[in-house]
């Protein structure tokens, strides 16, 4: 009953709002939202995102749509501002009447729009990374992206393996550096690892000799550790080089895109750091059940914008394309059908991993999903 | 008509009856969150034109007030579980004290030292919010609790829309009565002249601190109530970004205008929802109208619009 | 009895000695003026004695109390209030509203009262907007009551300036060049005014390149030169001194001077 | 004593950008009153433009030169169209015009451009010099070479030609200037012309170690704004002075006290300098004239 009464109000509000928006729209095409920092400080994230959306979202129509019907895509751009994507995401519920939400590029706008559509009980898949988005559970969020803890355990057990115990850390102050930061001084016991330096750096800065040079001078370093994303990263591998450190460098899943490499250039040479499959798409042995999905996303997506593949882009097909077998199994577009089937995908094989997801875990990746990489000769390569 | 618009409640009745008749134009929750933001953008705009327009002191750091404000009634609730409305009162209280204290320093700077002594004060605040993770919850934000009135939960776009605006009047209205008073008179008159004015007997170190003060306490409530609102907040609402949009809404709207605070508050707040319509045009076009309104109406929309009717209709 | 005192009074700017060592008294309710040359100092002085400048050396004594570097808004409160050779009026706000900042301390000050526009508020600018009127009246500008100052004329901007001082109700009244740049008509109404002022009990310092005026009007003269004083006395004492006619008022100021005797 | 270095010769190559963007400030500022909040978008179209120029194939020496020209025509233009015919306004009427413009260039280097982050090879390649136990890179003293023959040659432009006595004067007297015959807009629209030049020069020299994007400029205005007051606005001196003491106060802020707080720290001691000197290092301490 209530289901129904929601279902009918529903269905008048996204008949009315599209009469007021724009008339092409009808009760035939599904609507899904999107809320994305495609400029601003975070539009390295955001950018990739939008533009695979619209990449697939055009592909599945190509293909019939979904239940017979067409998709109809509606993304804001946020600018990573909280408060902005709390208002894109009430216009998205009250005037564009989507039926499921994509992004989020950031934590922080994430977690403003989540009573939003917790409230409106619209199921929303959030691209950022942050573990406090799914943890603990809200029944209607859900997130693709590995989470930051997840890249601290990754990369703490590369170096036990190693035989590594002191780290100097170096951590960008943006949400994304800030919350694995924190993580990772969580973790790190666990891995008998000793944080020997700890520096950060600004989203904006140029130029992190001072903090690296504090980190170097540190007594028994064994290795450093980057959390941060953006141009940051590229910088400190830059410095890392220019102040001959003789010990590795590991860098975060916040770098995973090729442009990393560019910008770094010969510095990012031995870099590590733990990523999805995307990376090494083509190296990955045929028996790998995860290459076909890697190698032909990618390949669609450079061919469609002509830049490289980034692992931020994937986060954003994975979303979608669960949203979409979510919607083909409920075999309805209503919002609670969708959620309850999200739910309870398995088996889900995306870029990012094997997604499993259940009442208690909302993001259903664990470690085995991420690679540990190094850059060789200007590429990725998997270290193991 | 003319004298109507002179008097010297026209601008909170003008607002008052804006307030009251979008309610009933507003299509959905959308708008009517969209208009509570203009009310609280406005809000806090009327507060840095008492302190910009009327008494000619700029400020580029005001969203360092505005995100103290709303971390107020985010952190205070949560840490020492004080009622928000009481964080709210908290918030402005330590705005206000905080204002008194580099007030005193910082204005006696003139100009654009003065700009670049607020701009380094608001920085310092905004990174301070970002910083300190343990308290605020860092760049990623921390939730607000709901504020709720004698067991009642405040909730709903449209009741958030008639408390803003209701807060909206209540400054506007408090703000006319300020600049009507003597010590709006010394305010107007610090700014035109200073030594004019001390002459006449204005303290003008006071009465420069008294309007900060004044006009932290506005950006303080408008931050809170943004918190309230959003029932998030991360520290963007404090960042120099923000602070700069506020200065450009206090210009846009005009100087010295307590409409043209609705009106600059409205055009910066509604224009990126119009304009997502061009995609990646929308910063250019930004940009452009930004540009094109200043040089057409360049003391500001509403003083050059009135002052462009009493030319052409005597 | 002297109700200002100026003793040995100097202030340099960058190693020119702009006032130095300059002395002179002025008896309640007299006309006193000081006159000299382009760059003689006479704004400078001004600025001294009302606050605006610090002195480097020397005391200013007003009624009796020494106010030696206070704060013209200090000195506002001691009875003192002045004009501006280069006008300083509050453009953006209308005649009415710029003589009622004269009347800033006789106002109550209550901030909240203000914000809340008690009924006190609200009488106390009536009673303020009246005592202003009255002024404007009495500067013949109560046309001009509603005029935004940006939009009145130069003349009468100088009155405008004068009313906000009186609004103050000062005991020592600093006037600097009031009459400069009006014609004939309007200093003659600028000269009633300064008599009418003095005539109520009002002490007024004066400085004013208008010899006419000066000579008329002047209880005593004080005559400045780079500086320094050059002698002081009675107008006509001044006027007849050889030095002052030398060194100051020249070829062309004899003939302005005796036109001013008639 | 080599981490000294070290943290000296990253301030010296940040604060050496921040320097040329205060000087560009400052020569606006002083033909025209006008503080240019879009100066720091001349720095991302000089570094962008010379990074497509030469993805496009064209070689580094002849890019650069077309950067640093797109630049001054956007300068030009921005006088032109924007500065000029809001003559007379007041002047935070004018910042916010700037502002304006700079949202717009930003706008319109992300469709022109894109919105990633881009490298210059560097000058003269990567291997860090050492020079006292610290490591340099060759482009920093590329970085601070470049900033010095700017110097030596805005001095030689203001002291010893016509058109650089022209721009003084305008800066002196604008009124007096008008009458003597100098063509006050002219100098104004030159002014901006310069500014440009000079922040896009910045901007090619320092994306090899800084990378560059289309929205570097707001901090880079902000840092040279807080540059040029720090040293004493329409001061040249004090813009480099300014400058290189804010990119020193930073880099040492976070070598030795906080590196979270190193921004902090350096508006913390902008913020006691100008209470002890309100007009900056060498602003002039303006007396009232009434």
């Amino acid at each position: 009953m209530t289901t129904l009464m929601k279902r009918m109000g529903l269905a008048a509000l996204v008949a009315g709002a599209a009469a007021m928006a724009s008339p092409a729209s009808a009760a035939d095409t599904i609507k899904i939202g999107s809320s994305l920092a495609i400029t601003g400080p975070a539009s390295f994230l955001g950018d990739p995102e939008a533009k695979t959306l619209e990449l697939y979202v055009k592909k599945i129509n190509e293909a019939g749509g979904v239940n017979g019907k067409q998709l109809e895509l509606v993304v804001y751009d946020d600018g990573a501002n909280a408060n902005k994507a709390r208002t894109f995401a009430t216009r998205l519920v009250e005037d564009d009447g989507i039926v499921a939400m994509i992004g989020g590029s950031s934590t922080g706008a994430t977690m403003a729009m989540i009573p939003v559509f917790e409230d409106a009980g619209i199921p929303f898949i959030s691209l950022a990374g942050a573990v406090v988005i799914v943890d603990p559970v809200k029944p209607f969020v859900f997130k693709t992206p590995h989470t930051d803890k997840m890249a601290c355990e990754k990369i703490f057990e590369d170096m036990k393996a190693k035989g590594i115990a002191k780290v100097g850390m170096i951590s960008g102050t943006g949400g994304f550096g800030k919350s694995m930061h924190g993580q990772c001084l969580g973790v790190a016991g666990n891995y008998g690892i000793e944080i020997v330096a700890d520096e950060t750096y600004g989203p904006k800065d140029s130029d992190m000799t001072p903090q690296l040079t504090n980190i170097k001078s540190a007594p028994g370093l064994q290795a450093v550790v980057n959390p941060g994303f953006g141009q940051g990263p590229a910088i400190v591998t830059r410095n890392f080089k220019q102040l001959g450190f003789d010990v590795p460098l590991y860098q975060s899943h916040g770098v995973a895109s090729k442009s990393f490499i560019e910008l770094a250039g010969d510095a990012a040479e031995g870099v590590r750091l733990p990523a999805s499959a995307l990376l090494v798409a083509e190296k990955l042995p045929d028996s790998d059940p995860q290459k076909a999905v890697v190698t032909g996303y990618k390949a669609a997506y450079e061919e469609a914008t002509g830049q490289p593949v980034s692992t931020f882009g994937g986060h954003a097909y994975d979303g979608l394309m669960m949203l979409v077998e979510a919607m083909q199994r409920a075999g309805s577009e209503d919002p609670q059908a969708i959620r309850d089937e999200l739910e309870k995908t398995s088996g889900f094989m995306g870029t990012a991993g094997v997604v499993n997801m259940s009442p208690s875990d909302h993001l259903g990746l664990d470690l085995t999903a991420f690679r540990m990489l190094e850059i060789r000769d200007g590429d990725w390569v998997l270290a193991d | 008509m003319r004298a109507l618009l002179a008097h010297r409640l026209a601008a909170p009745v003008a607002i008052a009856l804006i307030v009251v008749a979008l309610a009933f134009v507003l299509p959905s929750n959308f708008y009517l969150r969209v208009a509570a933001l203009v009310w609280i953008s406005a809000l806090a705009v009327i507060g840095l034109n008492l302190l910009m327009g009327f008494a000619g002191q700029v400020s580029l750091g005001h969203a360092g007030f505005f995100g103290l404000g709303a971390y107020a009634v985010a952190v205070l609730p949560a840490q020492f579980s004080l009622h928000p409305l009481l964080a709210l009162l908290a918030g402005a209280l330590v705005c206000g004290l905080i204002a008194f204290v580099v007030g005193r320093p910082i204005l006696r700077l003139k100009g654009h030292y003065l700009a670049v002594a607020t701009l380094g004060f608001g920085i310092l605040i905004a990174m301070a919010i970002a910083n300190e993770s343990w308290l605020t919850g860092g760049p990623d934000g921390m939730p607000v609790s709901r504020l709720t009135l004698f067991g009642w939960r405040v909730r709903g776009a449209s009741t958030w829309y008639w408390i803003t605006g209701a807060l909206l009047v209540l400054g506007a209205w408090l703000a006319v009565n300020l600049v009507a008073s003597p010590t709006g008179r010394a305010l107007r008159a610090l700014h035109d002249s200073e030594v004019a004015a001390r002459v006449a007997g204005v303290d003008v170190a006071h009465y420069k601190l008294i309007v900060f003060v004044i006009s932290a306490v506005y950006a303080s409530v408008a931050g809170s109530a943004l918190a309230l609102v959003n029932g998030f907040v991360t520290p963007d609402s404090a960042n120099f970004i923000h602070s700069i949009e506020l200065v450009t809404m206090v210009v846009l709207g005009g100087m010295g205008s307590v409409f043209g605070s609705l009106v600059g508050a409205a055009i910066l707040v509604v224009l990126p929802q119009v304009l997502t319509t061009f995609h990646d045009y929308e910063h250019l076009l930004l940009g452009l109208m930004m540009m094109v309104i200043m040089i057409v109406l360049r003391s500001g929309i509403v003083p050059s619009l009135a002052a462009l009717i009493r030319r052409t209709r005597p | 009895m002297s109700i200002l005192k100026v003793e040995e009074i100097g202030i340099a700017f960058g190693g020119v000695k702009a006032v130095d060592n300059v002395s002179f008294s002025v008896e309640a309710g007299t006309v006193f003026s000081i006159i000299g040359p382009n760059g003689a100092g006479k704004t400078t002085l001004f600025n001294l004695v009302s606050g605006v400048y610090r002195p480097r050396r020397g005391r200013v004594i007003l009624q009796g109390e020494d106010v030696t570097g206070l704060e013209p808004n200090r000195l506002a409160r001691c009875g003192l209030s002045r004009t501006f050779q280069n006008l300083q009026v509050f453009f953006r706000m209308t005649a009415l509203e710029n003589v009622m900042v004269g009347r800033h301390l006789k106002e109550r000050r209550g901030l909240l009262a203000h914000l809340l526009a008690l009924p006190s508020t609200a009488r106390q600018n009536r009673e303020s907007a009246e005592i202003a009127r009255q002024l404007l009246e009495r500067v013949g500008l109560a046309e001009y009551a509603e005029t935004p100052a940006s939009a009145m004329p130069y003349g009468a901007l100088k009155r405008l300036e004068i009313a906000r001082a009186l609004a103050a109700e000062p005991q020592v009244l600093l006037l600097d060049e009031p009459a400069a740049g009006c014609n004939p008509v309007e200093t003659e109404e600028i000269e009633t005014l300064i008599r009418r002022i003095a005539d109520e009990g009002m002490t007024v310092v004066l400085v004013e390149h208008d010899m006419k005026l000066v000579m008329r009007i002047s209880d005593r003269v004080h005559v400045l030169e780079q500086g320094q004083t050059l002698t002081e006395g009675r107008a006509d004492e001044v006027r007849a001194n050889p030095k002052v006619i030398e060194a100051y008022l020249g070829t062309h100021g004899t003939r302005e001077a005796s036109l001013a005797l008639g | 004593m080599p981490d000294f270095l070290q943290f000296c010769v990253s301030g010296l190559t940040v604060g050496a950008v921040y320097a040329l963007v205060a000087l560009g400030f400052t020569i606006i500022y002083n033909a025209s009153d006008v503080v240019n909040f879009a100066q720091g978008e001349f720095v991302m179209i000089g570094g962008m433009t010379t990074v497509f120029i030469t993805a496009a194939g064209v070689p580094l020496h002849f890019a650069i030169p077309a950067a640093i020209l797109a630049a001054m025509v956007i300068g030009l233009l921005l006088h032109r169209l924007a500065i000029e015919p809001a003559r007379g306004a007041s002047a935070v009427t004018l910042i916010i015009i700037t502002i304006g413009a700079s949202i717009f260039l930003r706008g319109g280097a992300q469709i022109v451009f894109d919105k990633q982050f881009h490298s210059l090879p560097a000058f003269s390649g990567d291997t860090p010099v050492m020079i006292g136990g610290a490591a340099v890179l060759p482009q920093s003293f590329w970085v601070l070479g470049g900033a010095a023959v700017i110097v030596a040659l805005l001095w030689f432009f203001f002291n010893r030609t016509l058109l650089g006595k022209a721009v003084l004067a305008t800066a002196a007297n604008r009124l007096a200037a008008r009458l003597v015959g100098i063509n006050t807009s002219f100098v104004v629209g030159f002014s901006f012309v310069l500014s440009a030049a000079i922040g896009a020069i910045a901007g090619i020299l320092v994306a090899p170690i800084t990378l560059t994007s289309y929205d570097i400029g707001a901090l880079l205005a902000l840092k040279g704004f807080a540059a040029a007051m720090l040293g004493g606005m329409g001061n040249p001196l004090g813009a480099i002075v300014g400058g290189l003491a804010v990119g020193l106060l930073e880099a040492l802020g976070a070598g030795y006290i906080s590196s979270t707080y190193k921004d902090a720290i350096a508006f913390i001691v902008i913020l006691a300098v100008l209470f002890v000197l309100p007009g900056g290092f060498f602003g002039r301490a303006s007396t009232e004239r009434v």
